[in-house]
This record gives C-alpha cells, structure tokens and sequence, in this order.
C-alpha cells in the first residue's frame, strides 16, 4: 500500500477529478463538525438560562423571605 | 347492581408537561349520586372528566366499574355513560331530528325523539339544518340526548352554558329523574344547584384531591 | 351491552355520505380541481396530442393524487371541530370500523367520481386508446390506496389549525409506490404488455393499506386527543 | 419481573451521567476511525480502473446513505419504546435522531449527485438508489415538520413517532418499488450500488469509514439528547445544581 500521488498539487487534481471529490470531502466535513458542534453550543446556552433561571429564583425567594 | 359503588377511583393521577394537573386519591359515586365538581378555570375540572370517559389515559391509578377495572370492561363501561363536553357534538348541516336519532340507543322511534327536542322547547325547529339554530337551541339540542339515552352515568361538563333559567330548572329535574331511577350523575358547573342531596367536590387544581367527603 | 345507532361501519358510511351530500358543492370541489388542473397542462406544457399523449397516463395520475390528498384534510378535521370526535373516541366500539366507514365515504365522494371522469380527461389528453381500460382500473384501485394513506395523514395532523400543507408533507412519500404502479399499468396497457401484473400489486397494496391504516389512525386518534 | 433496571435505564439523570463518562472516549474513537479511514481512502486506496479517482467518493457517500438509512430505523424504535413503554428518554432520543439522520441523508444525497456528475456527466440521476434516498430525505422532512407542529409537547411526541413507525412499514415498500421502476425505464445502464467486486485495498478503508461514521453518529445523538434532556428537565433538582455549577465554573474562570 503506498500512497499513490507523487506530490501535492497531483493529489489535488486527482487525475481531474480531484474538484468533485475535495467538494465532497469539504461538504461531509462541513455537516460533520456542524452536528456536533451545534449541540455543543445548545447545551452551553441552555445551561446558562437554566443557571440565571436558578439565581432569579434565589432572588425572588429571598426578596419574599425579607417581606414576612 | 353488586354491592361496589357505580364507579370508583383509586389514586388517580394524570401530568401534562411534567406538571401534576389531576390527582385524586379516592373517589366513589354510587346509584342516586348527583356529584358537583367545583373549582376554579383551569383547575382540572375537564381533565378529570375526560379521564373518566377514558378520552384521556391516566398516568397512575384505576377507575373501577361496578368493582371491575374498565380496562377489562371497557366496551360495557362506554355503553353505559353519556358524555357532554363543552362543544355541543352537533352536526351543522344535519336537521335536529337527525342529530338526535344519530346519538340516540339504536332503535328509538322516531316520536320519542321528536317528543324529546319538543321538551327542551325546540318544537318546530327540528326538521331545519341546525346551522339556523341559535348556540342555545343548539345546545339544547345535544342536551336533549339526555332524555332519549338510557346510559347509567352522566358526566356533563358546564352543561349549563348558554341555556336560559327555564332551561336550567328543566335540566335540574332530569338530573332528580334520573338520579331517583337508578343513575348517577357528574356535573361540573360553577352555578349552585337547588337539589337536594348534592355532593360538592371542589378540585384544586395541582394539589391532591382530599378523600372521599 | 348497549347497542347505539352511531356505532359500527355503516353508520359512519351513511353519515358521511348524507354530510357530503348536504355540501355537494364542498363534495364535487375535489374533482372540479381534477379536471380544471389537467387543462393546464396543454396550456402551460404543449397542445401538441403527440407529445401530450406520452405524458396523459402520468399526468391523470398525479393530479388524481393530488385531488384526493387536498380532500382527505375533511376527513376528521369537521369532527374534530365540533366534538363528534371526541364522541367517537368515548363511544363502545371497536374505532377501526368507524374509521374505515368514513374513509370509504371519502373515496366514494372523492376517488370513484376521479375514476369515472379519468376517461375524459384521456380523451382531452390524447391518452392512447390501449390505456383507458387499465386508468381506470388503476385509479379504482389506487384512488382507495391514497384515500386510506391519506387519512393517517388527517388523523396525524387533526388537532393543527394549519394541518393542511403538513398532511402533504407527511403523506406524500407514502403516496410514491402508489403513484409508481398506478403510472405502470397504465404504461403497460399502452404498450400492449399483460398491464394486470402492476395492477395486482396495486391491488396487494390496496389490501395492506385497508388491513394496516385503520389501526394506525385509530392508534393515532386516540395519542394526539390530548388538548 | 421488576423492571427498576429497565426504567432505571430510561431515567435522563442516569444517561446524563453515563454520556458524561463515555462520551470524550467515543468521540476520540469517532476521530480516529474517520481520520484514519479518509486519510487511508482519498491517500492510499489504488484508482478504479473505470472511475478513475471520483470512485473515492464512495468512502463518504456509502457510509452516509447506511447511517440515513440505520438512523431511521433508530429512530422509529425510540419513538415505538416510547409509546409502549411511555419512557421520556427515548421520545427525546427520537426527537435528537430525527436532524441528524436527516443531515446524513442529505450528506449521502450530495456525495451521491457529485459523484453521479464525472460518472454519467449530469449532478441529478434519477438512479433507483438516489431516488429512494430522496424519499428516505422527505420521510425525515415529515417527521421533523410533524415534530414541531404541536405545541403540546406530548402530542407532538406521539404524533412524529406513530409517522415514524408508518415510514418504516413503507420503506422496503418504496425501496422495492424505486428499483422496480428503475428496471422498468433504464433496464441498461450499470446501476450505481451494485457493489461491485472491489480489491480488499479499497473495501478495508471503506469498512473503517463505516465504523467511523457509526461512532460519530452515536457521539452525536448523544450530545443532541443531552441537549434535550437539560430542556425537559430543567425544572429538576439535579439539572439546577449542575447550571448552578457550571455558571460557577465559568465565574471564576473569569475573575
């Protein structure tokens, strides 16, 4: 098994084909890193609502616990 | 009938979005039981109703027919109640007589039907598409299921709305007729009823439903 | 046990029909649609019968897909409406026979008649004279398959006020195998080939359909009945 | 029977945990495997004598169209658990399969049109494969839509799942009748999935981006239902504590 361009710019060309196939490999590395990174940042983002949702709570508990 | 209560419930609860709308502990209607269920909107009034017509599955607990679960029995338990809800079930282009003969007991001839609609006051109205009644007579058009159906156990749900004072004293006494021959009734309704021997059952909406008054 | 004038299949079957007929002009729109729909086609595409006479079997086809997926949108959605639904879910019978009496209220109003004017639509469209025997025959057959499909489609998107363009969404990927054989046969016919092969697997799916969807929208019914 | 373990397996809090763990090694074991594999395919794997160097595709569009495929039937079984069994977890791993299987789909959709455009000189060919791969694509559409049409979040579970359920009846059907149709219109022209007899060379790669892909669905499912997990539980003790730990984390990190 060796490796079967002689050089960069032949691995491009790809005898040719090389458009449709780095087209392809951009585009599947494009939804790949898309689909894990999005929930990445949903669960970061929901995190923090859930975390100020806790404080505002806090807040409210202790504002009532004064009132009384 | 045996002697177990006409329909019983046993811990009954039911969630909707992870937030406890009806839990009932225990719960029992027996024959000659007219049982009010009270409470403010949104309380679960409707959803414990429409638990015990099995419109809606509960999340816990049993509801018993005469000591059996309905789960076994359940084509005998539907047989055997009679559901009005806020909308009215009516069909628009039908005439009245049709509507009625389309929720009556099979085999109802067609005068009962026609006395029927004649005492909810709607004489003269019934051969015309109920599209021209008014939602009142359009109401009382369902309503008058409650002559014609021979179904044990009534629930109704604000049965009274859009229905005039003389409507509502004739509803009361169909519920005393029925009641004394052998059936039982759920109402929930916000209005206070002058018969005698009413259960009062306020719902509280989210917190558990005490036992049995 | 109780027995009730609403329960069972024919019930719901004569219920139906009299609703649609005290609508007729509701009843007929699907197949207005149908026959208006096709005249586009040699005015948007070509008068031209020779080419027109390739495309017709297929043409019919999609349009007579298309009438009777707008149409199955009425099938629970007036009930659901005014509560007979719900008088359905809560009344002592097995839901599937209802379920089916409509459904086949809603291909007699709506697919037989597609079937019956297909012929005129045929000659309009220059269809070859082999092929009007197996349109027929197909759209008997396949309109019964798209009415049933199509009611899952109503039952899923029942309680959504804009259900209508969703139902097309849901349904029509169950709608292409129909489509497929439907266009086949008549291809077939066309071709002088034995067109009843892809008529018997029409018939195969009408079978599975009839046999399948009434328990799923029964199933379905009673999940979505929730607000 | 006790079933404690079958539900305690249903309960968010413990997969929550578990993915916790699990999760960082799957994903290094997802990169490995589709590094190695691309690197291995577009590198070192020898040309098709037809195809010449376009065949490469083959290592990303085969891969994506088996996970499309395998992610709806996924699907449809989280969605059937959870109408059987009335189990949160799996209406919220239906919920995250749902997008994923639907970006795959499309992923194989677009690796199959490019790779149609140097082998038959058109991007669209209405081949058996790319046409039920189509449909597969709006079978995913429905259910997405179905998804998001109820705002009763119960209903709108139920509803996508009994679709889903529906869609996997109808697969082999329409897959059966696609090819049926192809043969009727093309009988002739080589049809772009019959795997032909490849050299072990090129099959080893194409084994390696399978796995690869398999993992990295699986990394990915997990993080999307661990997403919807925090959503649907945020009322719950544990999910508070972990915010409130979390946003603490980030507070001194800003100090």
């Amino acid at each position: 098994m060796k490796f079967q361009f002689q050089d960069v710019s032949q691995m491009l060309n790809m005898g040719g084909h090389g458009f449709y196939v780095w087209s392809a490999v951009v585009v599947t590395l494009m939804i790949i890193i898309g689909l894990i990174v999005r929930p990445l940042r949903q669960h970061r983002i929901i995190l923090n609502q859930i975390a100020q949702d806790v404080a505002r709570e806090k807040l409210r508990k202790r504002a009532v616990g004064e009132s009384n | 009938m045996g002697n177990p209560s006409l329909v019983t419930i046993e811990n009954l609860r039911f969630e909707r979005d992870d937030t406890t709308v009806v839990s009932c502990d225990q719960l029992c209607l027996d024959v000659g039981d007219i049982l009010q269920i009270e409470g403010p909107n949104g309380s679960g009034k409707t959803t414990l109703l429409r638990l015990l017509t099995t419109a809606l599955q509960p999340l816990e607990g049993s509801i018993l027919y005469c000591g059996k679960s309905i789960a076994e029995c359940r084509l005998e338990y539907l047989s055997d109640i009679l559901f009005i809800g806020h909308q009215s079930a009516v069909k628009l282009t039908l005439t009245a007589e049709e509507n009625l003969a389309w929720m009556a007991p099979s085999g109802l001839d067609f005068s009962s039907v026609l006395k029927a609609l004649e005492s909810l006051g709607l004489a003269g109205y019934t051969d015309i598409p109920c599209y021209k009644l008014s939602a009142g007579q359009q109401r009382r058009v369902a309503l008058a299921r409650l002559l014609v159906s021979d179904a044990r156990i009534w629930y109704l749900d604000e049965p009274f709305t859009a229905i005039d004072r003389d409507g509502v004293k004739l509803l009361e006494r169909c519920m005393k007729e029925h009641v004394s021959s052998g059936g039982a009734v759920v109402v929930s309704t916000h209005q206070n009823l002058d018969v005698q021997g009413v259960r009062h059952y306020p719902v509280l909406g989210g917190s558990s439903l005490r036992a049995c008054p | 046990m109780k027995k009730y004038a609403n329960n069972g299949f024919y019930a719901y079957l004569r219920r139906d029909l009299r609703l649609s007929h005290r609508r007729l002009g509701e009843a007929a729109s699907p197949l207005i649609f149908f026959v208006m729909v096709t005249t586009l086609v040699p005015l948007g595409i070509t008068p031209d019968p020779a080419s027109l006479s390739v495309m017709a079997s297929g043409i019919i086809w999609v349009f007579a897909l298309l009438a009777t997926m707008l149409s199955a949108n009425g099938l629970f959605s007036g009930d659901y409406q005014d509560g007979s639904l719900e008088q359905l879910l809560i009344s002592p019978q097995v839901l599937v026979m209802p379920v089916l009496g409509k459904i086949t209220a809603h291909w007699l109003v709506v697919g037989l008649p597609l079937t019956i004017v297909s012929p005129l639509l045929g000659l309009m469209l220059s269809l070859p004279e082999a092929g009007y025997l197996p349109l027929m025959a197909s759209l008997a057959l396949g309109t019964a398959c798209l009415s049933l499909l199509g009611a899952v489609g109503a039952a899923l998107t029942v309680s959504l006020q804009k259900g209508g363009i969703l139902l097309a969404l849901v349904v029509m990927p169950l709608y292409m195998p129909v489509i497929i054989f439907g266009g086949a046969t008549v291809q077939y016919g066309i071709d002088g080939l034995a067109w009843t092969g892809p008529l018997a697997i029409l018939g195969a799916m009408l079978a599975a359909t009839v046999a399948l969807c009434p328990l799923a929208i029964a199933g379905v019914l009673r999940l979505t009945s929730i607000n | 029977m006790n079933w404690a373990w079958f539900y305690r397996l249903g309960s968010p809090l413990w997969f929550y945990q578990m993915t916790t763990r699990w999760l960082p090694w799957l994903s290094l074991l997802a990169f490995v495997l589709l590094s190695a594999g691309l690197i291995w395919g577009l590198g070192f794997a020898p040309q098709d004598a037809r195809q010449g160097n376009s065949f490469r595709i083959i290592y990303l569009h085969v891969p994506a169209s088996f996970l499309a495929l395998a992610g709806y039937f996924l699907m449809a079984a989280a969605g059937a658990i959870g109408l059987i069994w009335r189990i949160k977890l799996s209406y919220m791993v239906m919920k995250s399969a749902a997008p994923i299987g639907a970006a795959l789909t499309f992923l194989a959709l677009f690796t199959g049109a490019v790779w149609g455009k140097p082998t038959w000189g058109s991007y669209w060919v209405w081949d058996a494969r790319i046409t039920s791969m189509l449909i597969l694509l709006f079978l995913y559409f429905g259910v997405l839509a179905l998804q998001y049409a109820f705002d009763n979040e119960e209903a709108g579970n139920k509803a996508s799942a009994v679709l889903a359920l529906v869609g996997t009846v109808n697969i082999p059907i329409i897959y059966k009748s696609v090819d049926w149709w192809f043969t009727l219109h093309q009988p002739s022209t080589i049809k772009l999935t019959s795997a032909p007899s490849m050299h072990p060379d090129m099959f080893q790669p194409l084994l390696v981006m399978i796995l690869g892909f398999y993992c990295f669905y699986f990394v990915s499912l997990c993080l999307f239902t661990r997403v919807e997990i925090l959503r649907r539980e945020r009322k719950t003790a544990w999910v508070g504590e972990l915010a409130a730990r979390s946003s603490n984390v980030v507070e001194e990190g800003k100090q």
